[in-house]
């Protein structure tokens, strides 16, 4: 691919994942400039989307730029990280008008800010306070607990696992149960008919 | 700048409004009628899908997908499906391929049909909402004998599809495609013909052709410029590049030219159907015999996947780590870039007649937006 | 007198209600549904009248449905609804063609004092769509029936009518005024394409967003009342009027489902196409129409 | 809140009026037919709050056809008697529709459409949704389903018509006795912004941040 | 001024549907037929329900609990409990069928439920052998 060649020479790998999708990876520091130029030299005019993915473990974001030509017919993502902790990135938007909206999005959801974007606002939550949403380490279940009260007539609800484990318990109980009755049984049988048992011996 | 904003009274359009294409607003600052300035608000019907997803294995996963475009759910689907599969490698069988083809252009037919409802009553005409609603009823009877769901259908799983086709299955489609012609003459006389539908919509909502690559603006929106680029033949994914259709076009990239366009994709939906219906294996796989219960393993890896839905392209991304969770999926419906990047231009110096009208021909799916 | 008002009243009510019912039948049927009751109107009336109000916009906001009301009654009992019997003759003969012109306006007009007291925004926007409208839908009406009071040399509606029986009917004699005429009246009835004061999916119910309850069940008593009227005044300029009531009921029903038709079938213009089209289409037929009449008699 | 003249027929004062001229079951039959006439006609607005929207038109439309039983759509709360909420709800869409809900006249009705507003549904992990809806405002009618089909909504006017008519204590009865402790619950997951905020001055920020 | 001939008349052959009988579905009075294979409410078998609780561990809406019958049950039952589903979180996916091992678990094409209390939506499936048999 002519592409391949081009990003070879910016010192830059292209993967190619599927039938119609590559991936280049960058560094933080290159991807302005290189999102540029796949804009002005590669003419990847379109951008199709801004991806943000939560590495919780690893303390970064990885975003991902996807991009088209004008034909349309594959996919370029075009791949970066940056830190989690005061994560900020370049904005798009005096670039690609729909970046705008994008980014707003995503500072909502993951709280990454992008000096000089214009309408850093909420964009669907209303009064939110809490930690951005999207976050990994931001517990919803947490949240909705505190908010919410679910309804209570499912109190009754039982643990199949523990009912099975009784279940099996009281089964084994009661064959022990059984067993030990039948020995007892035995037992008192014996006792009481010893002079059976003796009559037999003779 | 500011002073274009004085003397005007600002309104809301939406969310409790009949003529918004769903829960969403539009504030509108308005001089007489003329709007000056639009505002698009979401949020409404914000759920947190990706959050949901994150914390759901991906065979629980895969029932909650469908609900992130309520009206046509099954492109989620696919590209749900389509993502693991990419992923973790699984093939699926042609025939497998084929009804999920025909699921997907069924699914376009009715939204089609839902979109004209919609796109009808935004000029006041009443009674074709009422007609193609229930054509579009038509079409979702077929769904629930396939699939078992009405709206969501739940039905391209991972690795193939849940269930066979329904014995008669495809002579009841194949005449409901009958019926369907028939009804798409009416409709051309009674409603793309119509007088009053023509004056209002020709020239109304013009989209600049050269913004329209550079913005990535997609399906009809594009397609009304003269831009001829379809997914599904670019990158054809599963039987398309086997299929024989062609990607319809207007040159004007207004109101009418876009309605145009989807009056004739409707008819190609129609000419791919009856192909399927022809070419349908008999036999085949119908659902990959996944090992260990339809237990899913993501690699660490991401993918990025597209299908063509009614309204335009809509991706997902998908990353997996490793374990049975899903790392992160986002999604990238039409829609976002149409109601704020898009509508928020158009709607300027058009009045307040256009607003609905002009919403819905860019195909707007809020539940889309913010998910 | 007062018993014959009060009789023409309930008439006008029952059969402007039953109307509406068979406006909503007919227009179901065309879009191939059953449609509500025929007699909905009047629970819809009734539920209406029995609802609590809780919002107060003052008294300015109440007398707007009160004299819309009025206007409609006065309309009403001022157009001879029978040509030959002596039913509210005393009355009719009383007023002319040029005070009912006045007194169809008289109720858009007491509409608008209320829905500005209002406040609402989209009410506003709907009075003025309406006033904006009603300048379009005046002038082919207003044309028209100068060129009947031209042909027939009076102003007087009896007279009208009684011409009618000599000369034959006016539909005939002048179909391009009543053509004029029955353009502008679709927008009277508020029907597609000229609906655009109440266009749902722009301005909510537009005049009619801040009124519920009473108020709500006046204007469509109010809205009933006046379609009647309405009809009649056709009936009785171009069709000779009717002589029983089973002739009245049914020339006001062919009226009335034409105009339902093309109500049904159309979608609805905006506010100045309205008023373009008004101004021209109509305007010229019924122009033509006066030229015919005055030229040739 | 009611002032004497707008007030209206069929509420206490009026029953205190028949009571002291001894026509106790005048008002009784008086309010019995009320109730039919308002069981026959009901007027709804239909408030697309989730995925039931998509279940509204096929209802309202030929195939189903609602109207055909008295129930017809409106597009405004002021004149709707019933309001129908399809689907879940966003705490921004339910800041909305407490207001769409309190601009109705009174007699008002609540529907709900899903699974998600008895006990969260399908969203009952998000961050974003109410679990219960009946903690805010009261539910007359609830129809479950994911979606419900148009027959199960039609289900649900039937049953609604059915209570109306017997006259039985509807939900606005119960918002007014209850009003602090609906209040309350609304204040506290809405975090006292009850109001929706619209203060935001965009022009501005754009201009401001462009120039 | 052009006019549009086609244009004003053709919409008005809309006008013939009125003597066209009507598409609706009278749905109180005439029902349509469900097809087999819908997904509505549910069924439990109990015959055959073994109370192993793979329903309720698919179910991500945490719909369904396990709960002591009040009726008799399947001898070989390993916990003594059968599903209950909660409506209201219930959202017909019908991953509890797919994964129910004696697949006793089914869902029938039953699927209307209008309450007036928000708290009666905790749901029982009905105690049926097989869809179709015996619906009472």
């Amino acid at each position: 691919m002519d592409l391949a060649s081009k990003l070879e020479r910016l010192s830059l790998e292209l993967v190619q994942k599927q039938d119609y999708l590559y991936k280049v990876t960058v560094n933080l520091e290159r991807l302005e400039s290189l999102l540029l130029s796949f804009l002005n030299e590669f003419g990847y005019i379109t951008l199709d989307s801004i991806n943000c993915r939560d590495d919780l473990e690893d303390g970064f974001f990885t975003i991902t730029y996807c991009l088209q030509t004008k034909k349309r017919d594959h996919i370029v993502m075009v791949q970066t990280k940056i830190q989690r902790e005061n994560a900020s990135l370049p904005t798009m938007h005096t670039i690609w008008p729909q970046a705008e909206i994008m980014e707003r999005e995503m500072h909502e959801m993951f709280g990454v800010d992008f000096p000089g974007h214009p309408t850093l606002i909420d964009f669907a939550l209303e009064y939110w306070d809490n930690m951005p949403p999207l976050r990994r380490d931001f517990d919803t279940l947490e949240y909705v607990n505190s908010m919410n009260p679910f309804r209570k007539q499912r109190g009754d609800a039982l643990d199949a696992k523990e009912e099975m484990k009784k279940k099996r318990e009281a089964k084994k109980a009661a064959k022990l149960k059984a067993e030990k009755e039948a020995q007892t049984k035995a037992a008192l049988e014996a006792q009481n008919n010893p002079s059976d048992e003796v009559k037999d011996e003779e | 700048m500011k002073n274009n904003l004085e003397n005007t009274i600002k309104i809301f359009h939406g969310p409790q409004h009949p003529g918004i294409t769903g829960n969403m607003s539009v504030e509108l600052d308005l001089l007489g009628e003329t709007i000056k300035r639009a505002q698009t608000h979401v949020g409404y019907l914000h759920r947190g899908f990706e959050k949901l997803i994150e914390r759901r294995t991906v065979v629980q996963a895969f029932t909650i997908v469908c609900r992130i475009c309520v009206p046509e759910p099954d492109p989620n689907e696919e590209n749900f499906a389509r993502a693991v599969e990419n992923l973790t490698g699984l093939e699926i069988s042609e025939k497998a391929k084929y009804i999920r083809t025909m699921v997907l252009e069924m699914q376009r037919l009715a939204t089609m049909f839902l979109w004209m409802g919609g796109q009808a009553g935004s000029i006041g005409l009443g009674l074709i909402p009422q007609w193609s609603v229930c054509d579009r009823d038509y079409m979702l009877d077929r769904f629930e004998e396939l699939t078992g769901g009405r709206v969501y259908h739940m039905y391209a799983f991972p690795g193939g599809v849940r269930r066979d086709l329904p014995e008669g299955f495809l002579e009841r489609l194949s005449d409901l495609l009958d019926y369907y012609e028939k009804r798409i003459i009416v409709y051309n006389n009674t409603f793309f013909d119509n007088v009053i539908f023509r004056k209002r919509a020709i020239g109304v909502g013009v989209v600049n052709r050269d913004d329209v690559l550079k913005n990535a603006y997609v399906g009809q929106t594009m397609r009304g410029c003269g831009i001829k680029k379809d997914v599904r033949k670019d990158m054809p994914y599963l039987m398309y590049d086997k299929l024989d259709f062609d990607i319809p076009i207007q040159q004007d990239g207004d109101v009418y030219a876009r309605a145009i366009v989807r009056r004739d994709e409707m008819l190609q939906s129609i000419r791919i159907l009856r192909q399927i219906i022809k070419q349908m294996p008999k036999e085949g796989e119908i659902l990959q015999k996944i090992p260990k219960h339809r237990k899913f393993k993501l690699p660490s890896d991401d993918t990025y996947v597209q299908t063509e839905s009614a309204r335009g392209a809509m991706s997902y991304y998908m990353a997996g780590d490793g374990s049975e969770k899903i790392r992160r999926m986002q999604v990238r419906g039409p829609s976002l870039v149409h109601a704020y990047t898009l509508l928020e231009k158009l709607l300027v110096n058009t009045e307040l007649a256009d607003v609905a009208m002009t919403m819905n021909s860019l195909g707007i799916c809020p539940p889309e937006i913010e998910r | 007198m007062i018993f014959q008002i009060i009789l023409l009243i309930m008439l006008a009510y029952v059969v402007g209600f039953i109307y509406f019912g068979l406006y909503r039948n007919i227009t179901a049927r065309i879009q191939s549904r059953y449609g509500p009751s025929v007699y909905q109107s009047f629970y819809d009336s009734i539920k209406l009248f029995s609802k609590k109000n809780t919002v107060n916009f003052g008294w300015m906001f109440y007398l707007g449905p009160v004299i819309m009301a009025t206007g409609a009654i006065l309309t009403l009992v001022l157009i001879p609804i029978f040509s030959d019997s002596d039913f509210l003759r005393s009355v009719t003969s009383q007023g002319n063609l040029f005070v009912l012109l006045y007194l169809m306006v008289l109720g858009p007009l007491g509409n608008a004092l209320a829905v500005g007291t209002g406040g609402n925004p989209f009410g506003v926007m709907g009075v003025v769509r309406g006033l904006t409208r009603l300048i379009g839908l005046e002038l082919p009406f207003y044309i028209a029936v100068v060129g009947l009071i031209i042909a027939a040399n009076s102003s007087d509606i009896v007279h009208i009518i009684d011409l009618q029986k000599t000369t034959g009917l006016n539909i005939i004699n002048h179909p391009l005024l009543f053509i004029g005429a029955m353009i502008s009246m679709v927008g009277f009835f508020g029907e597609s394409p000229f609906d655009i004061p109440g266009a749902p999916q722009e301005v909510y119910s537009g005049p009619r967003t801040e009124f519920s309850g009473k108020f709500l069940a006046l204007l469509m008593s109010q809205g009933s009342l006046f379609a009647f009227a309405k009809l009649v005044l056709i009936v009785d300029l171009f069709l000779g009027g009717a002589d029983s009531l089973e002739m009245l009921i049914l020339k006001t029903f062919a009226i009335f489902v034409t105009i339902i038709f093309i109500g049904v079938v159309y979608g609805r213009y905006k506010v100045e196409q309205a008023v373009d089209f008004l101004m021209k289409l109509p305007t010229l037929i019924a122009v033509l129409g006066l030229a015919r009449v005055v030229w040739f008699g | 809140m009611e002032s004497g003249f707008y007030g209206s027929s069929l509420d206490d004062s009026l029953k205190c009026k028949f009571e002291e001229s001894g026509l106790e079951n005048t008002h009784k039959i008086m309010e019995k037919a009320v109730n039919w006439f308002r069981s026959r006609s009901i007027f709804v607005v239909a408030y697309g709050t989730g995925c039931g929207a998509i279940e509204m038109p096929p209802t309202f439309t030929s195939r189903y056809d609602a109207e055909r039983m008295g129930v017809i759509g409106v597009a405004t709360p002021r004149q709707a008697d019933l309001i129908i909420l399809s689907g879940y709800l966003a705490y921004k869409t339910l800041r909305r529709v407490i207001r769409t809900y309190e601009q109705m006249q009174r007699p008002r009705y609540i529907m709900t459409l899903g699974s998600c507003p008895i006990n969260g549904g399908m969203y009952w992990d998000s961050y974003n949704t109410i679990k219960k809806l009946d903690d805010y405002i009261p539910v007359d009618v609830a129809v479950t389903g994911c979606m419900p089909r148009p027959e199960a909504v039609i289900d649900g006017f039937v049953l609604l018509q059915k209570r109306i008519k017997n006259g039985e204590k509807a939900g606005w009865e119960k918002y007014d006795e209850n009003f602090e402790f609906y209040k309350d619950n609304q204040k506290r997951v809405l975090g006292g912004h009850i109001d929706p905020s619209y203060e935001t001055d965009w022009y501005n920020l754009k201009s401001g941040g462009k120039a | 001024m052009a006019i549009d001939i086609k244009g004003v008349l053709s919409p008005l052959s809309a006008i013939g549907t009125l003597f066209e009988h009507p598409k609706t579905l009278t749905y109180p009075q005439a029902k349509k037929d469900i097809p087999v294979g819908y997904r509505g409410f549910h069924i439990n078998n109990l015959e055959t329900c073994i109370g192993c609780a793979s329903c309720e561990e698919i179910c991500m809406n945490e719909a369904i609990d396990m709960i002591h019958p009040d009726i008799e049950y399947n001898p070989k039952n390993t916990s003594g409990c059968v599903p209950r589903i909660d409506y209201g979180r219930c959202c017909w996916c019908s991953l509890c069928t797919d994964v129910c091992p004696p697949s006793s678990l089914k869902l029938d094409n039953i699927c209307t439920h209008a309450e007036c209390d928000p708290d009666n939506f905790l749901y029982m499936p009905k105690n049926i052998k097989n869809i179709g048999e015996d619906v009472s």
